[in-house]
């Protein structure tokens, strides 16, 4: 029994080797430094012992050299460490241009994560190995926290805003994936699995199971039934700006700033337009707050990213599934 | 000193002794006032960052002048207050006591100025998680607006009110004579801590009324 | 420790300026400086609660240690604000942001 | 046993026997027995407090957990938090070695404010009520970190008074803070300059500082919870447009340096212990003194290290990052020089001083694991799982409550007149310490796996490891429970102590054990530095075995 006692989690993805390889050198320096005060502490306290009662230790008050020393040594030992897992943490935070975007909403006490294509899945996440994946996260309560030990990263999941993370996994296999900020009664039970699979297996997936709309085309629906188009004419001729090529570029605002469309500036101008108005418009725009939910709105989002990139309103998923064009 | 002999405490060396350790320790304690308005002041000011748009709206329902002449008041409280403690210091005890009593009555006409016009936020509906209503979608972030209203004119408020209370039993010590050059540690203590809300009003005035007043 | 004893004229004098900067601060607020009002208003402030530490709360006057005790408090004031530092910084993508795409 | 033979000295007049009566305690004004009130006021938390950790420990022996359900275990780990870290570990070692030393330390006869000291005794058992009253209620489950949107909308438990107690107990901890300042700056004895303080003092001092300035922002901060709650504001509720990560902000702004209220009146305790113990001056004096108020200053500036992953900018996470390494430097610096005051010391093996060998050596691995946590790339990993649970009690557990322990077996002749039984102690201490890291070393290695924390049911991978850690609280509290008797006992029928057992060269071992109620018969004149043992002739140690010619002996040559 003890020999199926874990000691070291599995590693899958290209992160954990190198979370894995810090974590050995801070072992490595920690373990040394403290091996090193034991013994001293065990030679003195036994060399030293007492051995009248009467005795007392030698007139020693210090040593200007010493203290010199055991400060600068440990303070580069630190700054090696800071340097070394701020490095780590750079590629954490900055994933590559052409990474497969996952959707992830977060509830208590459940995880639901939309494939661009339209599969929805539930406390599971299919991705296929060696592809780079970001996902982007939201809740619709309180704070979550997305945890895959086996990839070694994890984010917290904020109400009314986006967080994300990135992976890359490098082994098929099943991974556990837990929920790791406390949210509540059944915070741990709020987990699952990620399924890393092979390319062919994982496009497989995709296409099997009650296949609903991709995001984008429910993205497309949203945008007709909320009538969003009466007000944003494609040709910008209407009271409102053009969405055409809007994601990504440059918007100038009343307050002279500007700013980049990005995912959270979509997200702002349908659920708080007022926020950041764009120059030469007026605040007309209604609110969508209390309308939509985290879910569509990120449906139309992705809808009207594919609007920047000058395509017909209608696309399909698998043109999206590699943003990368 | 034979005026006040009920004034030493038996663990202290002397007076001076006594004096210094009770200056020190009101300092210290108006630091951690410092750092509790603090708190709330960080608060504010990143609500203000994260919603500039609605914090300049809902500050035009404070007016600016009443709140000029609030603290106008209040600077001459803190005038009175310091010439009581003057008064203290020379042992003059008809001033002294006429100088609290200036203090504590200016204090008063802050606090009605200030009922005035948490009133009327009541009567427009302003009160966050009470009856709040806003014209407009930004009705959201305004009411941050009004929460940090109420959270620290209420707080500044409640100070006042302590300090005011103090004031009282100072004026009748005051009156009694029990201050005497040798021995006004209480007054001196209790102007330092007027002062001090009136220093957090002087921070509170701009931040919660003078928001783009011209937008 | 002998007690300083203020002039009863200064304190005047520190009134007057104070009641003269109130009306300013009110006075500037209505001129359009753009984001400087707040700068501005904030100034004026500070160089009121100055005036009426130094003079009406005696720091002037008083010994090095006390003046050591008001300077920390300022100095973790700042410490805390130093949070906004976080609100500026940040991302709207927060913690995870695609390199500009080339 | 350097124990003076229990001759019954003559009866003296002592704070414990100048008054009898519910009343001579409860209106007193003496900071020993203030002291000793807080003792009572911390124990019993203490075991409230463990009380809780036992239940968490029986409870996930199992993977599907064997004792309660979620909502209740939730309540667990939240109340054993609070109630440990408000309520226990920080008034700990300040409101009870603290109040009781620091006046006899620097010669005064009391704190600069008496009655203000009996206040925050008051108010404290104010917010601990109020905290119990909560749990009587049904208890509070938001995590000590009371993390909204959670506490101010989602959870139904008690959050309000506890929240309401906590804020109550803070100003007992502003009170205690702006006392010792005080007192330190203004009632030294003739001679007792800054250079000649105890390092306890130093430490208290530095602690003092932290207690000032952080707690009002943690009674705002929480203030704030209770009114969001109450009114159903929004400025912690992104839903209502507030953040919830300023929260956080200020959370941390004042629980970082809290972890530091915590550990440097165990840094404070373990310094006397190692000199007393080694019988010599301490290695470096004024670097360890600068160390205290340096890791009081610069732990100010870390406590972003709590949210790198929870939301904040990414710079701001380097900044933190970088900062952490720093604060950790000062804690450096002492554990070098507490290790090189034993070159060529005099060892005793005293128990106290087992407890503070066991606190240099736990501590330095709780604080080590801490470069881990503040290593951002790996920090991501092991954020929010047992890594960090481990970090914590290794520091807190295995350095502040044996530092807490060493300090009231090494003072308790002076508390008490009376010895401890010597031979039950260390065997206690040794319980104590297999104890503690059969417990908590497993849970390391379990946060590494990825095991999170504040889970009541676990994947059955993690099983082994978790019934090794009940396994080890068990021992665990073995291990509290037997101090707790024989110092009882002690008080009865432990031998006469006299007023300098071990000797020590604080000026609290100049009076009698138990102090006088003014503390000396004369104000103490001091002429020498701390930790002086070659040069104070007026120490009288036990006398020399015959024929026996030990390297250094007092008086030296
Ligand atoms: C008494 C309490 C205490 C103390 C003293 C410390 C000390 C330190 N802590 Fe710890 N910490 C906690 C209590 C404490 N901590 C608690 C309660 C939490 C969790 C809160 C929660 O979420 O519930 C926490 C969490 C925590 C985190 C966040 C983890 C997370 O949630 O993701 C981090 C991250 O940086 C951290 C870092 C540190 C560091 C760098 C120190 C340093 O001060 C340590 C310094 C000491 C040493 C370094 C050892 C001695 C030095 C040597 C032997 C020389 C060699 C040194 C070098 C080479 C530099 N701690
Ligand atoms: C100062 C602080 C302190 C102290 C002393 C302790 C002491 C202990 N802690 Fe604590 N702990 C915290 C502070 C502390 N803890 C904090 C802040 C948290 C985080 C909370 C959160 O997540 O919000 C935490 C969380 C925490 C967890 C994680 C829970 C989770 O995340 O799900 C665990 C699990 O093992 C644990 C265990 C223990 C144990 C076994 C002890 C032992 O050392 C205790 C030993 C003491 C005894 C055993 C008492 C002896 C008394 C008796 C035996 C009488 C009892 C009576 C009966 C049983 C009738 N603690
Ligand atoms: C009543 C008219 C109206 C409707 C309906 C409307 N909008 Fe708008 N929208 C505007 C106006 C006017 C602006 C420009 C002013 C501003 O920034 O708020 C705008 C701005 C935007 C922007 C920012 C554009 C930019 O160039 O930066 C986005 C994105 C947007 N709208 C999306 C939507 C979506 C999605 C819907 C439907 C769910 C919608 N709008 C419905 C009027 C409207
Ligand atoms: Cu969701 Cu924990
Ligand atoms: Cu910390």
């Amino acid at each position: 029994m003890i020999a199926d006692v874990p000691l070291f989690p599995e590693s899958a993805s290209h992160l954990s080797e190198q979370t894995d390889n810090l974590f050995w050198f801070l072992f490595g320096v920690s373990a040394f430094i403290s091996v090193l005060i034991f013994l001293l502490i065990a030679v003195f306290a036994i060399k030293y012992h007492r051995r009248a009662p009467n005795e007392i230790g030698a007139p020693i008050s210090g040593s200007l050299k010493l203290e010199i020393a055991w400060t600068v040594i440990p303070f580069v030992i630190a700054m090696i460490m800071f340097a070394w897992g701020a490095r780590l943490f750079f590629n954490m935070a900055h994933p590559p241009p052409q990474a497969m975007q996952i959707f992830v909403v977060a509830k208590q006490w459940m995880w639901k994560a939309q494939h661009p294509e339209g599969r929805i899945e539930i406390n599971e996440l299919h991705v296929p190995v060696n592809r780079d994946v970001m996902l982007t996260m939201t809740s619709q309560d309180v704070i979550h926290d997305l945890f895959i030990p086996a990839f070694r990263i994890k984010a917290d999941v904020l109400p009314n805003r986006y967080t994300s993370m990135w992976f890359r996994a490098s082994k098929p296999g099943r991974y556990h994936l837990f929920c790791a900020e406390y949210c509540g009664t059944n915070h741990a039970l709020m987990g699952g699995w990620v399924t890393v699979m092979e390319p062919a297996d994982f496009e497989d997936w995709l296409s099997r199971g009650e296949r609903g709309r991709s995001m984008v085309e429910s993205g497309a629906v949203l945008f007709q039934n909320y009538k969003c188009a009466n007000c944003h004419v494609e040709d910008g001729s209407g009271h409102a700006p053009s969405l055409m090529g809007v994601y990504g570029a440059p918007v100038r605002l009343t307050t002279g700033q500007t700013i980049t469309a990005d995912d959270a500036y979509l997200r702002e101008s349908i659920l708080n337009p007022r926020a950041k108005i764009v120059a030469g418009y007026r605040p007309e725009m209604p609110s969508f707050q209390r309308i939509l939910n985290e879910e569509q709105v990120l449906q139309l989002i992705a809808y009207i990213k594919t609007m920047s990139a000058g395509k017909p309103l209608q696309t399909t998923g698998s043109e999206l599934s590699n943003p990368a064009r | 000193m034979s005026e006040a002999p009920y004034a030493l405490q038996e663990h202290f060396r002397d007076l001076e002794q006594q004096k210094d350790a009770a200056t020190l320790g009101m300092w210290i304690f108006l630091v951690t006032e410092v750092m509790f308005f603090g708190g709330v002041m960080l608060s504010y000011s990143t609500a203000r960052y994260l919603h500039p748009a609605a914090f300049a709206a809902a500050s035009h329902y404070s007016d600016p002048l009443i709140g000029a002449i609030n603290t106008a008041v209040l600077i001459c409280s803190s005038l009175t207050m310091a010439l009581a403690v003057h008064a203290s210091q020379l042992g003059e005890r008809k001033p002294l006591v006429g100088y609290l009593a200036a203090t504590i009555v200016l204090g008063c006409v802050f606090l009605a100025v200030k009922a005035y016009e948490w009133s009327h936020k009541f009567h427009e509906h302003v009160v966050p998680g009470y009856d709040f209503s806003f014209p407009g979608p930004e009705a959201r972030s305004a009411a941050l607006y009004f929460t940090h209203y109420f959270a620290m004119t209420g707080l500044h408020a409640l100070h006042m009110v302590i300090g005011v209370a103090v004031l009282g039993v100072l004026l009748v010590r005051a009156w009694k004579g029990r201050y005497t050059p040798a021995y006004h540690t209480p007054v001196e203590l209790s102007g330092l801590y007027w002062h001090f809300v009136d220093i957090v009003w002087i921070f509170l005035y701009p931040l919660l009324y003078l928001i783009d007043i011209h937008r | 420790m002998s007690e300083t004893i203020v002039p009863r004229k200064n304190y005047v004098l520190v009134w007057a300026a104070l009641m003269v900067l109130t009306f300013v601060t009110w006075g500037v607020a209505l001129i359009d400086l753009g984001p400087f009002s707040i700068v501005v208003a904030l100034l004026i402030a500070f160089f009121k609660a100055g005036l009426v530490v130094l003079i009406f709360m005696h720091m002037l006057y008083m010994r090095r240690r006390t003046q050591l005790v008001l300077i920390a408090g300022l100095f973790w004031l700042v410490i805390l604000f130093l949070t906004l530092g976080d609100y500026i910084t940040r991302h709207p993508l927060l913690f995870c942001q695609p390199l500009p795409i080339p | 046993m350097s124990a003076v033979p229990p001759v019954e000295v003559e009866h003296h007049e002592n704070y414990l026997n100048t008054s009898y009566g519910v009343w001579s305690w409860l209106l007193t004004t003496d900071h020993k027995r203030i002291g000793l009130l807080y003792l009572v006021s911390v124990t019993f938390f203490f075991f409230v407090g463990g009380f809780f950790a036992t239940l968490i420990r029986l409870h996930l022996m199992t993977p599907q957990g064997t004792l309660v359900d979620a909502a209740t275990y939730n309540k667990m780990f939240t109340m054993h938090g609070v109630v440990m870290v408000f309520f226990f570990l920080i008034p700990a070692i300040p409101t009870v070695l603290g109040n009781f030393l620091v006046p006899l330390m620097i010669g005064a006869k009391d704190l600069a404010f008496p009655r203000l000291n009996l206040a925050s005794w008051y108010i404290f058992n104010a917010g601990g009520l109020l905290m119990i009253y909560s749990v009587m209620r049904g208890g509070l489950d938001t995590g000590w970190t009371f993390y909204p949107p959670y506490s101010s909308l989602y959870s139904n438990t008690h959050v309000v008074s506890a929240v309401l107690g906590i804020f109550i107990a803070g100003f007992s901890s502003i009170l205690t803070g702006l006392n010792f300042l005080v007192t330190v700056h203004t009632m030294r004895a003739p001679g007792m300059t800054w250079g000649r303080l105890p390092l306890f003092v130093w430490s208290h001092y530095a602690t003092s500082i932290i207690f000032v300035l952080g707690t009002p922002v943690i009674a705002i901060t929480l203030a704030l919870v209770g009114i969001e709650r109450i009114f159903h504001l929004g400025i912690f509720d992104p839903s209502l447009g507030g953040d919830p990560v300023l929260f956080q902000h200020l959370f941390w702004f004042y629980s970082h340096p809290a972890v530091y209220i915590m550990v440097l009146p165990g840094m404070a305790v373990t310094t006397e212990l190692i000199t007393t113990f080694s019988r010599k001056r301490l290695f470096g004096y004024g670097f360890v003194a600068a160390a205290s108020i340096a890791i009081a200053v610069i732990g100010f500036f870390v406590w972003g290290h709590h949210m790198f992953v929870a939301g904040q900018s990414f710079y701001a996470s380097m900044v933190f990052s970088i900062l952490s390494y720093l604060v950790a430097i000062p804690s450096a610096i002492k554990v070098f020089n507490w290790t090189a005051t034993l070159y060529k010391g005099s060892i005793s093996w005293a128990t106290p001083m087992l407890y503070g060998l066991g606190f240099i050596g736990l501590f330095v691995m709780g604080g080590m694991t801490g470069l881990f946590l503040s290593a951002l790339g790996v920090d991501v990993h092991v954020h929010d799982t047992y890594f960090v649970v481990a970090h914590f009690h290794y520091i807190m557990v295995g350095g502040t409550v044996m530092a807490y322990l060493g300090g009231l077996h090494y003072w308790w002749p002076k508390m008490s007149g009376r010895m401890y039984p010597e031979g039950l102690a260390k065997f206690a201490a040794v319980v104590l310490f297999i104890g503690f890291n059969l417990t908590f070393f497993p849970q390391f290695v379990l946060g590494y796996l990825g095991m999170p924390r504040r889970y009541h049911s676990y994947s059955p991978e993690f099983q082994v490891l978790n019934v090794m850690s009940t396994a080890g609280a068990s021992i665990l509290a073995v291990g509290y429970l037997l101090p707790m008797a024989y110092f009882i006992w002690s008080m009865r029928y432990g031998p006469i102590a006299g007023p300098n057992p071990w000797p020590g060269t604080g000026l609290e071992w100049l009076t009698a054990s138990p102090p006088p109620e003014k503390n000396f018969e004369v104000t103490p004149v001091v002429t020498w530095d701390a930790y002086d043992f070659p040069n104070r002739h007026d120490l009288k140690y036990p006398a020399p075995t015959p024929g026996f010619t030990p390297a250094q002996t007092w008086p030296p040559e």
